[in-house]
Parts: C-alpha cells; sequence; structure tokens
C-alpha cells in the first residue's frame, strides 16, 4: 500500500504548489494598486530624472552668453570614442598677445557612451552632463551637434 | 558524494545513430531564438526530441573590445567592459578598476571600498532577479518576468541617482568610484531590503515550489563536480556542483574577508541546483548590503592618482566574481599609457564551453531550462 | 603549496623550464615541444592537481607569440602560469582540450585571432569569426583593416 | 419565465414556415445560423483575446492595452485590421495547397462545434441527440488542421510543433472523454439538452459526490491540453520551437489560428459549464424557494455566458502562473496519472449512478 499512499500524497502535493502560485496570481490580478506601469508620454510632465543622470554632454552657458572652456583638450584626449573635437583659435589680447581659445566645440553624439570620462577630465567645469534622453533624429548629420553658443565667448577670468 | 555523468572521450564525434543511418535533424537555435537571450546560434543534432549534439557557433556581436582596449588608456579602456556582461556592469568595472590599481598600487579610501562592494551587490540582485525572470519565462511561465523586473527596477533606479546610468554605470574608476554617494542612496536601498524580503518569498511561493518547474529542472543538466571543474565553469553554475569557487571567500578582495556572508553550494549538481544557488546568492547579497549600509565610513570616495596613468612593465591578473561567476582581467604592461595586451577572461565563455556535455541526450524543452540556469549573457561569451 | 615547494616539485617533473618569481604568480616558461607530457603531469600529479584552467591567451609580441595558461588547484589552491613562446610563421603548440575541456573553446578563440595552430585538437575551426577568415588574425599586432579600425 | 430565447426563435421559425414553402423557409434558417454563427465566432474572438489581455496584464502588474478606444477596449479590432491588411506569406518550399487549407480546417471545426451547443433556454442550432459524443469526435478533428500545418510549413520547428501536438491530443482526448463519460453515465443520455434537464435540481458537481468533482478536475486539465494552452502549450512553445505549428503563418492566416484556438477554449469551457455546472440552468439550493425565484428571473443566456467566462478564466489563470511541462512529462501526466485517476472515478460514478446515491 506504500507506493499508492505515495502516489496519492505526490499527487496532493503537486496540486497544493500549484494553488499556492495561483494564489498569488489572484491576488495580483485582483489588487490594482500594486501595477507598476508607467504611462510614459502621458507622465512626461512629471517624470523627474535625478541630477546626475547622464543624457549628453552640454557646455553650460550664463546670462552673458559666456561659457569657461578655454580650449585645452583634455575633454577630448579623455574620451575613449573620439566623441569631442574640439577646433581652437587664437585671439588677440587687449594687450596685444595671442591666446588660445575656443573656436567650435564639436560633440558627435552618436558616438558618445555617457561615460562621463570628458566632464571628470575638465579643468573648468566648462562642460556638464544633460538629463535629455530623448535623442532619435531623422538624419544621423543631426547627431553632430556644435556645443558652444554662436557668438559665445570665454567668461573672464578662466585660465 | 556528487552524480557522475558520462565523460565522451571525443568531442568532434557525435555518438553513433540508432536506427536509420542519417536520421538525424540539424536545428539552427538562434541566431534570433526567444529562448538565447541575444544572438548565440546553437546548431542542435536531433534524434527525435533528443538532443545528440549542441554546437554553438559565436561572434554575431563580437566587438573585439580586447583590440579596442589596447588602444585606450587605462582610465578610458573600464567603461567598454560594461558592455561586456551588460548585466554585472559595475562587477566587470571594478574587475577592471582593481587590475590597474594592482599594478600602481594604489591605496582605496574606505569608503570607496565599501561603495563599490554595495553597488557590486546590488549588481548582483538586479542580474540575478532578471535571470529568474527570463528564466521562468524560458521554462514557460511568463508572470515572474514582470515581477522580477519590478524589483529589478527599484535598484535601477538607485542606481542612476547615484551613478547616473541604469544599465552600463561606468562608476568605477582606477582609485575609487567616479562620485560620492547620492544623499537618498541609504534611504532607498533601506526601502528596497525591506520589500525586496518579502518578494523573493513570492518568488519561491510563484516558481520555486512549483511542482511543474520542479519537474522541469530537477535531473535536467547534470553535471558532475569533476567536469564542472575540467570545464573551467565559475560561479552559481559551478557551485551548483559542488564546486567552492567564489571568489569573493577564495580570493577575497575589497572588504569582503570582514563581511559575513556563506559561500552558497549545493551539490545537487542539476537545473535546479543552479536555480537554488542564485536565489540563495540573492538572499546573502542582501544580507551583505544591510551589513554594509549602515556602516559606510565618511572619507574620500576617490584616492588621489595621476591624470595619466602608466602602468609599470609587467603582467597583472584581478579576477572578480560576477553574478555568472568569475570574470578575470589580464593586463599585459609595456609600461606605456595603454595596456600591451589585455583579456578578459569572462565567466559566460567557459561556462558556455560545457553546454554541449550538458545538454547530450536532454530533450529540446530541457536545453532551453538547462540555458536559462547557466545564465548566459551573450556579450560577455562574445566580447 | 608555497613557491618555494612549487618551485622545487615542478623542477622535478620537468629540469629544463625556467621558474621567474615576482609576479602574483609563479611563471613558469616551457618549450613548446614538452606542453603535452607536462600539462598531463600537472593535472594528475599528487600535490600539484592543477586542475582548474581559468585563463587561457596568447600575447603577440611582434618577434614571438607567448601562449599563457593560468592554472590553479581547485584542492591546495595554488596558481601558476605556463607561458610557452611560439614561432611567429609558424606557430604551433599541442592541445590540452583533452586535460581540461574548457580549453577546447579558448584553443578555437586563441586559432582565430592569433593563428596559432593547436595540434590534435579535436575540432580546430573558427568560433567566433565568419567563414572566410582563416588565416587573417585580428588580434596580431600587424593585423590591418582600414574600414573597420579607427585609428584615434 | 417570460421573455426567452426560445420564444424569438420559435415565433421566427413559426413566421418562416407559414411565409415561405419548407425548403426555402429551411434554407433562410441555415443562413441565419451561420450569420448568427460566424458573427459569435468573431465577437468571441474579440472579446476572448480582449480578456486574455486583460486578465495577464492585470496578473503581471502592468495595465494591459488601454490607448484603443475607452480602456482600450477596441484594441483587438485595431490587431484584426492590422492583420487583415498585411500581406500573407507563404514560405518557399512549402506545400502551398495545405498550407494554405489547415488554418481553415482548425477553423471550420471550431465552427462545426458550436452546432451542439445550448447558448441558452431553447437556444440551440442542433439538438442531436447524440451531442456530446459529436463533440468529443469533432474536436478530434482539429489535430489534422495541425498536423497538416506543420508538414506544409516546411519548417523544422512547425514540424516538432505539430508532432508534439499530435500526441498531445490524441492522448489527452482518452481523459476528456472519460470525464465526459461520468456525467454521461449520471444522466443516461448523449443529448446536450437532456443532461441540462437532469440538472433541473442541482447541478452535477454538486450532486454527484466526489466523482464528478474529480471528473471536472481532470476535465478542466484535459481539455486545457486539447486546446494546447499554457502551461500545456507545447505546440507553440514559443521558448522552445519560437512558435511551433503557425511559425510561418502571417496575417490572416495567423489571425485564423488564434481566433480557432480562443474559440476552441470557448467551446470546451462551454461544454464543461454544460456537463458539470448545469449549463443555462440557474443555481438552486434545495428548499430555499425565495432563493431559487431570484435566481430564475436571472436570464438563462447570461447563466450560460457567466459559467463559461468563470471556466476561461480559469484556464486563463492557469496560462499566467504556471510554467510550461516538457513533452515526455506531459505524457506521463496523461498516462500515469489522468488516465488511471479518471478510469477508477468512472467505476465509481457507475456504481454511484446504479446504487442511485446522487441526489
Amino acid at each position: 500500500m506504500g507506493f499508492i499512499r505515495k502516489y496519492i500524497t505526490d499527487v496532493f502535493s503537486a496540486v497544493k504548489s500549484l494553488l499556492k502560485g495561483m494564489k498569488l496570481t489572484g491576488y495580483y490580478f485582483t489588487h490594482h494598486k500594486e501595477i507598476i506601469t508607467q504611462q510614459y508620454p502621458d507622465n512626461k510632465d512629471t517624470l523627474v530624472l535625478p541630477e546626475r543622470f547622464r543624457g549628453e554632454v552640454v557646455m553650460i552657458h550664463d546670462e552673458n552668453n559666456e561659457h569657461a572652456c578655454t580650449g585645452c583638450t583634455a575633454c577630448e584626449l579623455a574620451c575613449p570614442n573620439a566623441t569631442i573635437k574640439i577646433i581652437t583659435k587664437f585671439d588677440i589680447t587687449p594687450e596685444g598677445k595671442k591666446k588660445k581659445a575656443l573656436d567650435t566645440f564639436v560633440y558627435h553624439l552618436e558616438l558618445c557612451t555617457m561615460c562621463n570620462l570628458c566632464i571628470e577630465a575638465c579643468p573648468t567645469s566648462a562642460i556638464k552632463m544633460a538629463q535629455t534622453f530623448e535623442h532619435s533624429v531623422f538624419d544621423r548629420s543631426q547627431l553632430t551637434k556644435k556645443l558652444n553658443n554662436p557668438g559665445s565667448k570665454i567668461r573672464e577670468g578662466i585660465e | 558524494m556528487y552524480r557522475q555523468t558520462e565523460i565522451i572521450s571525443d568531442l568532434s564525434k557525435t555518438p553513433p545513430s540508432e536506427g536509420l543511418e542519417g536520421a538525424d535533424m540539424i536545428i539552427n537555435i538562434g541566431p534570433q531564438h526567444p529562448a538565447t537571450h541575444g544572438v548565440l546560434h546553437l546548431v542542435i543534432t536531433l534524434n527525435g526530441e533528443t538532443i545528440k549534439k549542441v554546437e554553438p557557433h559565436l561572434g554575431y556581436i563580437h566587438r573585439s573590445i580586447e583590440k579596442m582596449c589596447e588602444s585606450l588608456s587605462y582610465r578610458q579602456f573600464i567603461y567598454a567592459t560594461s558592455r561586456m556582461d551588460y548585466l554585472s556592469s559595475h562587477i566587470n568595472n571594478h574587475g577592471c578598476a582593481l587590475c590597474v590599481e594592482k599594478g600602481l598600487q594604489i591605496e582605496i579610501p574606505a569608503r570607496a571600498q565599501v561603495i563599490r562592494v554595495l553597488m557590486d551587490e546590488l549588481t548582483r540582485i538586479a542580474s540575478h532577479t532578471l535571470w529568474w525572470g527570463a528564466m521562468a519565462m524560458d521554462v514557460g511561465a511568463l508572470t515572474p518576468f514582470f515581477l522580477a523586473f519590478r524589483e529589478r527596477e527599484m535598484i535601477n533606479d538607485i542606481m542612476e541617482e547615484t551613478c547616473g546610468a541604469r544599465l552600463t554605470m561606468n562608476y568605477m574608476v582606477p582609485g575609487g568610484v567616479m562620485f560620492d554617494l547620492h544623499p537618498n542612496f541609504q534611504k532607498k536601498v533601506k526601502e528596497f531590503i525591506t520589500h525586496f524580503k518579502n518578494k523573493i518569498d513570492e518568488y519561491d511561493e510563484l516558481v520555486t515550489d512549483n511542482v511543474i518547474f520542479r519537474n522541469r529542472t530537477e535531473n535536467v543538466g547534470v553535471i558532475s563536480k569533476e567536469d564542472a571543474i575540467s570545464y573551467g565553469m565559475s560561479g552559481p553554475s559551478a557551485r551548483a556542483s559542488g564546486v567552492q569557487c567564489d571568489i569573493r571567500k577564495l580570493y577575497p578582495y575589497e572588504i569582503y574577508n570582514q563581511l559575513q556572508f556563506e559561500e552558497i553550494i549545493e551539490t545537487g549538481c542539476d537545473s535546479f541546483a543552479r536555480y537554488l544557488v542564485r536565489m540563495k546568492e540573492m538572499r546573502q547579497s542582501l544580507s551583505i548590503v544591510e551589513q554594509l549600509i549602515d556602516n559606510i565610513p565618511d572619507g574620500e570616495f576617490q584616492a588621489k592618482t595621476k591624470a595619466v596613468l602608466k602602468l609599470p612593465k609587467g603582467e597583472f591578473y584581478s579576477r572578480v566574481e560576477t553574478a555568472r561567476g568569475e570574470f578575470g582581467v589580464y593586463i599585459v604592461s609595456e609600461g606605456g599609457t595603454t595596456p600591451y595586451r589585455i583579456k578578459f577572461r569572462s565567466p559566460g565563455f567557459s561556462n558556455l564551453s560545457s553546454l554541449d556535455h550538458i545538454a547530450r541526450g536532454s530533450k529540446i524543452g530541457d536545453l532551453v531550462a538547462i540555458m536559462g540556469t547557466l545564465d548566459f549573457v551573450i556579450p560577455d561569451i562574445d566580447r | 603549496m608555497n613557491g618555494e615547494e612549487l618551485k622545487i616539485k615542478l623542477a622535478e617533473l620537468l629540469p629544463d623550464i625556467t621558474i621567474e618569481e615576482g609576479g602574483e604568480w609563479l611563471n613558469v616558461l616551457i618549450a613548446p615541444s614538452s606542453w603535452l607530457s607536462f600539462s598531463n603531469q600537472l593535472r594528475n600529479t599528487q600535490g600539484l592537481d592543477l586542475d582548474y584552467l581559468f585563463c587561457l591567451t596568447c600575447v603577440d609580441w611582434k618577434t614571438h607569440l607567448t601562449m599563457v595558461y593560468h592554472l590553479t588547484s581547485t584542492i591546495h589552491r595554488h596558481s601558476i602560469v605556463i607561458k610557452s613562446n611560439l614561432d611567429r610563421n609558424k606557430p604551433e603548440i599541442e592541445t590540452v582540450s583533452h586535460t581540461w575541456r574548457t580549453a577546447e573553446f579558448h584553443e578555437r578563440e586563441v586559432y582565430e585571432l592569433f593563428g596559432v595552430n593547436f595540434l590534435n585538437h579535436p575540432d580546430l575551426r573558427l568560433l567566433i569569426l565568419p567563414d572566410g577568415w582563416e588565416g587573417k588574425n585580428p588580434m596580431r599586432k600587424d593585423y590591418e583593416d582600414p574600414i573597420n579600425i579607427i585609428k584615434l | 419565465m417570460g421573455f426567452g430565447f426560445e420564444n424569438i426563435t420559435a415565433s421566427i421559425h413559426n413566421w418562416l414556415y407559414n411565409t415561405f414553402n419548407p425548403s426555402i423557409a429551411l434554407l433562410i434558417e441555415f443562413i441565419l445560423v451561420a450569420i448568427c454563427i460566424i458573427t459569435l465566432f468573431s465577437l468571441l474572438g474579440l472579446v476572448l483575446i480582449m480578456m486574455e489581455r486583460k486578465v495577464s496584464a492585470w496578473m503581471q502588474v502592468r495595465l494591459g492595452p488601454n490607448r484603443v478606444g475607452p480602456k482600450g477596449m477596441f484594441q483587438t479590432v485595431a490587431d484584426t485590421l492590422k492583420l487583415i491588411i498585411k500581406e500573407g506569406m507563404t514560405p518557399d518550399g512549402a506545400d502551398k495547397f495545405l498550407f494554405n487549407l489547415a488554418p481553415f480546417i482548425v477553423m471550420i471545426v471550431a465552427m462545426v462545434l458550436m452546432a451542439p451547443i445550448m447558448f441558452a433556454k431553447g437556444f440551440q442550432i442542433w439538438d442531436i441527440n447524440i451531442g456530446i459524443l459529436f463533440f468529443a469526435s469533432v474536436s478530434s478533428v482539429s489535430v489534422i488542421g495541425i498536423l497538416m500545418a506543420g508538414w506544409a510549413s516546411n519548417n523544422k520547428y512547425s514540424l516538432l510543433g505539430a508532432m508534439r501536438s499530435g500526441a498531445q491530443i490524441v492522448s489527452y482526448e482518452l481523459s476528456a472523454g472519460l470525464a465526459i463519460l461520468t456525467v454521461i453515465v449520471l444522466t443516461g443520455s448523449l443529448r446536450i439538452s437532456d443532461i441540462i434537464e437532469s440538472q433541473q435540481n442541482g447541478w452535477w458537481i454538486f450532486k454527484g459526490h466526489i466523482p464528478v468533482i474529480i471528473a471536472f478536475i481532470i476535465f478542466l486539465i484535459a481539455v486545457t491540453a486539447e486546446t494546447n494552452r499554457a502551461p500545456f502549450d507545447m505546440a507553440e512553445a514559443e521558448s522552445e520551437l519560437t512558435a511551433g505549428f503557425h511559425t510561418e503563418y502571417s496575417g490572416m492566416k495567423f489571425a485564423l489560428f488564434f481566433l480557432a484556438e480562443y474559440v476552441n477554449i470557448f467551446i470546451v469551457c462551454a461544454v464543461g459549464a454544460t456537463l458539470f455546472l448545469g449549463g443555462w440552468m440557474p443555481l438552486h439550493i434545495g428548499n430555499w424557494q425565495g432563493f431559487n425565484h431570484v435566481m430564475d428571473y436571472i436570464p438563462s443566456s447570461i447563466w450560460f455566458f457567466g459559467k463559461t467566462f468563470f471556466l476561461i478564466f480559469v484556464i486563463m489563470w492557469f496560462r499566467w502562473t504556471f510554467p510550461r511541462l516538457r513533452i515526455d512529462q506531459l505524457l506521463n501526466l496523461e498516462w500515469k496519472y489522468l488516465l488511471p485517476i479518471s478510469m477508477v472515478n468512472l467505476l465509481l460514478a457507475t456504481v454511484i449512478a446504479i446504487a442511485g446515491w446522487h441526489f
């Protein structure tokens, strides 16, 4: 009779284990407050990304359209993917000396892996990571960006 | 006493087919297949539903990270390793940072060490929860996947807040970590701990105890201890066969030797044992996080390092325990700013080499369960 | 087993090896021709029991190739590194895939990336690279691919 | 009882036969029935697919479809439209005739099975005297469609799926049949209307003692397997065989398989409701006259659909909770557990029926 008892207990423990799982799914079926779905485009206004979130590299400009980039190319050297290309020019200071300055800060978003190494490398904190994340565009050339605003110049006193 | 599996002496030869000559069916699982979790391509020789041979074809997402790293500096190459085992990218980065630090002989501040271990263990939980969901999905239960993602999202949110990214964090730098912890970190992790303690019991209720799941995994995909060692298996997959191989215990790095945790070893050798090891590991990782979360020392989060790192001439090897097993970084330095040769010993690659041995003689359905419990991440295998 | 004991034991097994210290583990340099018998001895000798091959790779030194085998013992927990210099034009070494099973895959990887020919390997085919890449060895230092490799 | 389906059908029948000559009236009745069935068929498909998606979403802590129409009600309509305008591809090397025929066979079988089902009091297409036997025999034809699809696709996954499906349906038919027999033994008739009549004073699940309860559970398991639903969806097994027998189907041909699957679920649940839960019979409890009267006021169609959808929900609940069995375990379950249990059970039920122990 031993094997019959085993057979029956097998069947019962199996059914019990199945019912246990069904209890859990049944609980979630009836408890709609457990739902975790975020309805993305709808909650766009309330969506707050952490301040450290790395979306893309931007250059900080103040209200006078001045930035802090000296064109030292530390970020360009730090970048593992050749994402950043800095084109420099020579400004003539009032004293008549030639001074290296930033002409164009070219940023290839399509190559960027958001590793934050350029931000770490920047000695003057001229660039930072923005919290934007919707980068899709229809044309790849739009992903190559110029980070310094047109007509912007370096802030006074930054070497 | 461990279960023994037959060792087929010549790996290239399939066992002679019974009955009709040429009656074998060759079927391609992958590169695009729901069970391979990526672009793994398995060429399977079948006799009816029984597997006679499994032959992995790799390289569909091989990016040659090793070659790439040869032209990157010691600060730069770490980011690339996030892309290998993307589910435990923190731990990969950690291994690379450790190797560079070994070469430079930098002392890591205590705070940075604790942060690193905390992040590693959170990553391990996140990786194992995802594995749990995917594993359950492989054997046909679809609900666990969503429950697993609920917990994984919580960890990802914590990571996002502190590290700035959700998947490829690049948080470890030679000498410490990139940022200090976010002010919300402790509060959020504590919330997660209380949440997860309840939910992991639900996991057991839903899947572990389920009789169908037990039948699908018990005595399926058996690999003996000797074979597991011979196949170079590591991580939970090897520990399920009774191999003591937790790098955190055997070769402690950071502060692991001061922590209270168990190395989970099962002797079932089958898919269910591999499953159990991971489930128990999640609880262990949670207890490590619990031990550390209130005891984060103050101080620097990054050691002072030179702007340009130059490793001395020589060879450096560091190993860490990722969610999938032993991750090794082997750097050959010529004294320059870039590694001369870098080799990543990825756990998935060695574990994959055992797949043919494990899966022979089982059914197609078993193969899926075996691959689920071996927990392959394909970029980790391909590198 | 500590470094000194290991050194003595290894020297007993094979007299003509060069043992260098300094790194984390003992580095043993052997001739490719003696590798087959030596690997079996490493695996099976009582007291050594190096049963776990956790890393197998190759380094291209431009003048020669060096095979690097990282071995450890799951019983005694000691590790050694075996190295073997190969001729760059005709790199050949015995396979160890019968001693350590995992070597089968690792050797296939080294075969395609470095072009090392593993003698008596059961299944020496391309593993990662697609068909038609035989003979081109991407991980060698002189490999040129102007399309896919962008020099920074 | 007042307003009911039987009055409507009777009046239409009478009007037709009074207005036209009998053969034309019969033809018109055929056409009416066909229109009704096709409408029901597509409506059921829409409702059940929507229901499945909502049930699965709520069990998986998700919201489910909620964009198309109010609360996402028209999601399935949109999906159907998409499937209709999609290109129906036939793979190269497929047996084109069989490949295109297979979905129709599966679908026609599902339609034919609608015939003996009693949707409400007096609302039935064909009260055939072997109604249940008709159901049991015709439902096994659908395996031919699945085998045909698997074979004709010229795809190894499809073939494996079809073979699994064949083995599965053939074996589970046995225990489903034995579970049905339990009720037939107690009723003494194969006619659906007789079976429902016999449950006037209590459903079989309540008055048939333990054997009927066991038979009910076995019936549920067996029909879940027969309709290829998880946890017995070996024929599809998306993590093993991608999509099994319908891997190569796309567009409307795939939609037909999909629709047939859901209609089959409805049919087996309707049969289950008829056999064990009294079909359209309201719930009556012994001598509670007031309660019984209140129950009688609920229309019979609501009783029938309520019971059927409850069973459908249970089957969906299975699907979203359990992992899939392996093919050999599936057959083990049938031959080692379900079949012996249902045989002993049938014996018990026969003893009860002969001794008249049931209420």
